[in-house]
């Protein structure tokens, strides 16, 4: 189950990045993002191939492609489960899973608050826009309920919730929110979260530009936090209940039971299940 | 293949009692003393709607030929007593040869029932339970029987202790309950329905359909598994699970059947053989990832253990109606494995073959069984290990990018394109659901969508599939073309017509997709007249066989939907009646 | 949007119960639930024909053809969605919906979370046995994670969430617990819950005996809250982060915009729309 | 109908350049301007893979009778800038005898562009327009289109004065900047490709596809809308959310597909027409749900904007590759309706008559439309009012119960059983996809299920579906069939077959399922060879004809994938060399 050990040693954070040119417009905040998951990579020293992006759709979920690492670019809001097989299956590898905010709590919301709940071993980041970039903008929710939209005239009505306080409900253990413009700040919690033995979930608010371009003054309103991580589960609900959504920072590390098991050397054989079965 | 050819062959029980009366455990007990001698039997349960309790039927049939049936009428119905029993008077035809033994005690049978012309005896089953301590009627009936298929006892005595040690059941008890029956039973001498000489001894497995199907994906290679529960198949998931776990691998119950077949996804790309488990809703469910394995090339085995639809339908019921939906079920072109299995031990093989296929292939199989083969028991011979079915094996890349760029999505003359696993340096691509190039690369480019359609779609055509395809039997003008537990009373319909004279081909095809139309017609050369039999309201087999194959000669269809089976005699008569 | 007012006032509560066999075990906890929501909707004099119950799949879902309402039995997990729909198409019915832990929080989670977000007026009972009974005997999302079975030899070693805090989470407005064996305390509160205009839930703990015969001792175990009703959030998740599983009372109500729109009277006909389309 | 019988007929020109160019918006104006004096058009656009900007191309095509796809060959390919227009060289197929004008300033045109032997011409077409004040080149590029096709300069400043007015653009300097263009395209009047006449003014309509589908569902009396986002049929969802909110409805976007179709469900269930829309992937998620409406029979509608596949696949380009699963995709013998549009403006009749059809026979209905109508603009006559189809109704049981119990699933002679409306007395009942009596209750009992299944599938096929379930054109011993968006090219094929003297039949089906073999043979009596035409890779559309249809003679195929459009030449082809 143990993370993979630094085997070169000389890794920089181009040696995370493909060949393979974005789509994304100029200025969206997912570049930043890239860019804060090569440097953690190669501050842990992570080989590319030990590594292993999991995504589902969005533009968010192009990541895995611009990376050199493995990847599965999967289906809309499934990457969690994709990712959680992945990592039972070979508990040698580093899961990350790269999502967005329709990816993962509109359509994807059950894989969610049950993949904070199961604990597997893996790193999330949902890049959080607060609208659907890739379908052109429709409302998340994580958006505002007096956004005017195309489908929604007028904004829907709905209040947005906090995925950090949902995450810390359903039994997440590491909680923590970036933003896409600080890279070294994200990169720092990268590396925090991908150490961390269990299931990792960093929100990164992520402008779209496109879409959503007030987004850009969220450099202004971001903070970060002022307190520091806390181990308690009640007083990080606390915090998160009284939190403004532009806070920083990592709110909640607890030590949780991992799920316990794994796809391993086998302790019997075959045959001997095979006996059961004559008369 | 020795077949039943007579009704006079084998011997068809039913037990039937309300809950808690034991129907279940006796007919149990008999299919198992029964195999132990050497016998072939069946042995298939029907409950009522309650979720615990409540009326229940076993019924058993036993031969000297392997069962793959009921046959058309039973033997004995036995009434432990007749609580609601008139539930399950379809499924038990009797006629007048047909025997009925009811407790004493339990007053007038259903008007139903009696209707048949069965003969009817009563036998104070219950008082004579009273009269040894610890006794129970049905282990009194499992005494009855015996006698009256002259069974021995001692090979009841000693399943029967075996079964109800762990409730402490005395096993001198025990056997003065089973004797008590068996003396009791002298009323009936002139009634002795002897079974058949046993062919053989102690060759025998037992097993269900979902057993033999977990046990083929353990031999396939399978060390991962994620499945939602689902009636009928959720016994499949549970009897793996413990062997998983024994083997060093696991089962793990996800949130829902998308989150199931994600994850077998997220396994089998890291290079494990995986599988998922699930009936129809489940089936539905993960027709869009289904899409994805196909298009990002991932292996993957879902078994569908199929029950009466639509929707919710008929849970705890056989029908053969997810076809379509298994074939078909999937958007875009999205070449896939489709395979069945035709017996109840069958589900082994073609479970296995499947991990093979879909290791080999690099593409999601679906395996159909239904709830009568997954959830019958059958005492039959060991599962052959069918030739060249072992431990899957994928064409992974060793050295990938060695020699320049790797493509994992690369045109080859087969093409199956070697796979990197992650953690191999040089190989790292991104599977993709999207278009993509050799390279992975997403592309819209008609040129790369049609050059991976065609390798997708090749891949499938040229792969040599041996002659597991088909089960073939017979020869003749005649030819019945038949798929999943439809064989079953296909093969004993030929039989008995053979044994009337009239020669007859059967086809029960176990690879239904990718299709194979040459194969078939060679194997219909010569053949004037095909019957179509299937359960399924629509007739889907036979559009299936419609829009892939072409059918020589006359066509006839003979299709029902569930929840009853299809008898042999139903088969018969329409083979018989086109002489 | 305005609740139906009783017309008739000499409603009993058995005037709601159809004519077919429940096909539960007997001792179910389900029973408890079944004659608590007649005698809600009897004090509430509500007709029967202006009430509808919607359900998933599961014995807890059975519910709706036990009632002489109008019911909607669908398919697995997604009970909240068809409510969802029928409440915003006729906003003049009252919409009860009837789930259980695996309908609901399983395969159902997503709906669950989002139902909570959305505020669309009706009651969500969640019949909570801990175990999926109608499959006979798997894990659900509040299964204990010792808890030995067939599917998951030895327990599933996943921690159970508290439905009661991912709901509060979410942003639901009226958060109650109630416990099968106390058929008047859960009609109370089924009161409140219609009457509360919004999206209230209920989680009525209803052992199931077949199961999980050891739920037999809930009796026992369950306790009301001391505390009263709070409309303050950050209270309501501080108690709930301190809650034990086992409290019934209403934890939670508060108001909150509802979801706004329905379908209503034509404001515009159908020519001016097509008019537009014309060169 | 009127149709394009010589390429003559018509003009093809396409518009490209990179991000912020507004090679769309000329292609809009261009449109927008011949259908104002009575010309009818098609425009497609094309764009690369960014999500924002990069390259773009506008297609459009214009024509004396309506336009139903681009045909074989553009006439002009104009390029603001050749930046990544290569991509596009696949949908711009060019001859000898096409022009292209370039930008004179960007550069050599790319060779595969010029390896068609079009004649190029360049034009400083910023130079011009910055000789304007706010002057723009795809500006001066429309003068320079209006002279070529001696389309009247006033239209042309009219719509793009309305189009630009919100941009601030001041008319007199529009006005200035398209006479640049019309001035400097003095030197190709030798190349003067003048529009046919105009065939009538004013009574043209524009619309996409996703609209007419939208209004459709307006017409038939939609009211409540539940959907997610999904490309391309999002800008459906879009523009209907708004005008739902006019008239009374509302549409909510879901947390997922399954989610909106179990709204809708609900809605409908409530007694308003209610409907999803999605593609491909999110119409797998649906499956599960459809069943139960299906079992239920709960009147909906879903429909499916198809994009390439499999998987996510090619969400941006058109293929016809969902047939399989709209007609099969659900689990056990599901009966349902499947509907497809052939033209732009028809996906507004086929949405409208889903709607009719739904409510009528309580049962889903899954409209087929694709990316390449639904987003594409159409200039054409105002969409029929077909014949009876009006706002959809639904079979309400008025006094439920009065008579004795309600039975909501009652054995009707049609199979349609009044539906109580909740709210409604003495009708209260619980809707169920679990099997059930007449009732409603539950029940595994095989006379019920073979009751409702018959029930089920007889409403469906005693239906009178009138004269709209296919069009049909022409007539001969030579027949096409065809359905949905490849009807378009089949139909210029087959006008221009029939003016070099061979008869052609076409049949366009807009009626799936249930199946018509009665018509469809009524129809194809005499004729002796069979053309079918799809854009699917695995022939889907011809296994579906195979399995339910009996096509006489002799039958080819001609199928190609997405994301190219089948052509007019390649069908005529096809027709010619089988004289
Ligand atoms: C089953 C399914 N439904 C819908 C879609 C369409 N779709 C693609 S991406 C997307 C939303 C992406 O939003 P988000 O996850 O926030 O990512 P962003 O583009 O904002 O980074 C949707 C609805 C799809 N691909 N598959
Ligand atoms: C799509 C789908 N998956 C699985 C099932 C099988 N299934 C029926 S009920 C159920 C669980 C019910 O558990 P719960 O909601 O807790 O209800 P209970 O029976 O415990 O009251 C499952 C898994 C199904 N009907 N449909
Ligand atoms: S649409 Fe928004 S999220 Fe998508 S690439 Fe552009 S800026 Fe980024
Ligand atoms: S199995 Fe459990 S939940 Fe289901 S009816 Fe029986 S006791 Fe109730
Ligand atoms: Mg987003
Ligand atoms: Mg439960």
């Amino acid at each position: 189950m143990g993370k993979p050990q630094p085997i070169l040693s000389s890794l920089e954070a181009k040696d995370y990045k493909s060949a393979v040119k974005p789509i994304w417009c100029p200025g969206c905040g997912h570049f930043g993002i890239e860019s804060a998951l090569f440097r953690a990579l190669a501050h842990l020293g992570l080989p590319p191939e030990q590594v292993a992006v999991i995504s589902g759709i969005g533009c968010s979920s192009r990541l895995p492609a611009y990376t050199e690492c493995y990847g599965f670019h999967g289906i809309h809001g499934r990457a969690l489960p994709m990712a959680t097989g992945l990592k039972l299956a070979r508990p040698d590898l580093t899961v990350v899973v790269a999502s967005g905010d329709g990816d993962a709590f509109s359509i994807g919301g059950n894989h969610f608050i049950h993949a904070c709940r199961r604990n597997v071993d893996m790193t999330c980041i949902v890049m959080d826009n607060e609208v659907y970039g890739m379908t052109k903008g429709q409302p998340s929710p994580t958006t505002p309920p007096n956004w005017d939209c195309k489908i929604a005239p007028g904004g829907t009505g709905v209040s947005p919730f906090s995925p950090l306080m949902v995450a810390l409900a359903s039994g997440a253990g590491f909680i923590a929110r970036g933003f896409s413009g600080d890279r070294n700040g994200i990169a720092k919690m990268l590396v925090e979260a991908i150490r961390y033995p269990g299931f990792a979930l960093l929100q990164v608010l992520s402008p779209c530009v496109t879409f959503r371009p007030e987004e850009k003054d969220w450099r202004l309103q971001v903070h970060p936090s002022e307190l520091p991580t806390t181990a308690n589960w009640a007083e990080a609900t606390r915090r998160l209940a009284a939190d403004d959504g532009m806070t920083t920072g990592i709110f909640y590390k607890a030590e949780l039971p991992l799920y316990p098991a794994t796809v391993m050397e086998p302790i019997d054989q075959l045959n001997a299940i095979e006996t059961e079965l004559t008369l | 293949m020795n077949t039943l050819v007579s009704p006079m062959d084998s011997v068809a029980v039913a037990i039937v009692g309300s809950g808690g009366a034991g129907s279940i455990t006796a007919g149990s007990l008999l299919l198992e003393a029964a195999g132990r001698i050497g016998w072939y039997g069946l042995m298939t349960r029907s409950v009522g709607p309650q979720i615990r309790g409540g009326e229940a039927l076993a019924m058993v049939r036993l031969a000297g030929a392997p069962v793959g049936s009921h046959g058309d009428h039973f033997d004995v119905l036995l009434a432990l007593d007749w609580h609601n029993a008139d539930r399950f008077v379809d499924e038990v035809p009797l006629n007048a040869n047909s025997l009925i033994l009811a407790e004493a005690e339990a007053g007038e049978p259903p008007a139903v029932i009696m209707a048949s012309g069965a003969r009817l005896v009563t036998l104070p089953l219950e008082s004579l339970a009273e009269g040894v301590e610890e006794g129970r009627p049905n282990i009194v009936a499992l005494g009855v029987l015996a006698r009256l298929l002259a069974l021995p006892l001692d090979e009841l005595l000693i399943v029967a202790s075996r079964a109800l040690e762990r409730k402490g059941l005395d096993v001198d008890l025990l056997q003065e309950t089973l004797k008590t029956g068996y003396d009791a039973a002298e009323i009936l001498d002139d009634s002795i329905r002897a079974l058949p000489p046993a062919p053989a001894r102690g060759t025998r497995w037992r097993l269900t359909g979902n057993e033999a199907a977990a046990l083929g994906a353990l031999r396939g290679g399978v060390r991962f598994a994620a499945v939602y529960p689902i009636t009928p198949a959720t016994d499949l998931s549970e009897w793996l699970a413990v062997r998983l776990q024994r083997v060093g691998g696991h089962l793990i119950q996800a949130e829902d059947e998308i989150a199931a077949l994600n994850m077998v996804l997220g396994a089998s790309y890291g290079g494990i053989p995986s599988l998922t488990v699930t009936s129809g809703p489940g089936l539905a469910l993960m027709s869009e990832t289904l899409g994805l394995a196909v298009a990002a090339e991932v292996p993957a085995v879902v078994v569908n253990v199929m029950r009466g639809g639509p929707s919710t339908g008929i849970p705890t019921k056989s029908e053969q109606s997810d076809l379509n939906m298994a074939l078909y079920g999937l958007h875009g072109d999205a070449p896939h494995l489709v395979l069945a299995a035709n017996t109840v031990s069958d589900c082994l093989s073609a479970t296995q073959w499947a991990v093979q296929l879909a290791e080999a292939l690099q593409c999601p199989a679906i395996v159909l069984s239904d709830q009568f083969l997954g959830q019958s028991q059958s005492v039959c011979e060991q599962p052959v290990d069918h030739d060249g079915l072992g431990v899957a094996s994928r064409l992974v890349a060793v050295e990938p990018g060695s020699a320049g760029r790797y493509d994992r999505y690369a045109l080859t003359d087969n093409g199956i394109s070697p796979m990197a696993l992650p953690g191999t340096p040089g190989g790292q691509y991104t599977a993709d659901g999207l278009e993509h190039n050799a390279h992975g690369i997403p592309s819209s480019r008609a040129a790369d969508h049609r050059a991976q359609l065609d390798k997708r779609r090749d891949k499938l055509l040229h792969y040599d599939y041996g002659p597991l395809w088909a089960d073939v039997e017979g020869d003749g003008e005649l030819a019945v073309v038949v798929w999943g537990s439809a064989t079953g009373p296909v093969r004993e319909a030929a039989a008995r017509a053979r044994a009337q004279g009239l020669a007859v081909k059967v086809l029960s095809l176990r690879l239904l997709f990718p299709v194979q139309p040459t194969r078939l017609s060679a194997l219909l050369a010569g053949v004037q007249r095909v019957l179509v039999v299937e359960q399924s309201h629509s007739q889907q087999f036979y559009g299936y066989l419609k829009a892939h194959y072409a059918l020589p000669g006359e066509i006839r269809v003979l299709n029902q939907p569930g929840p009853l089976p299809i008898r042999p005699a139903a088969v018969l008569t329409q083979l018989l009646q086109w002489r």
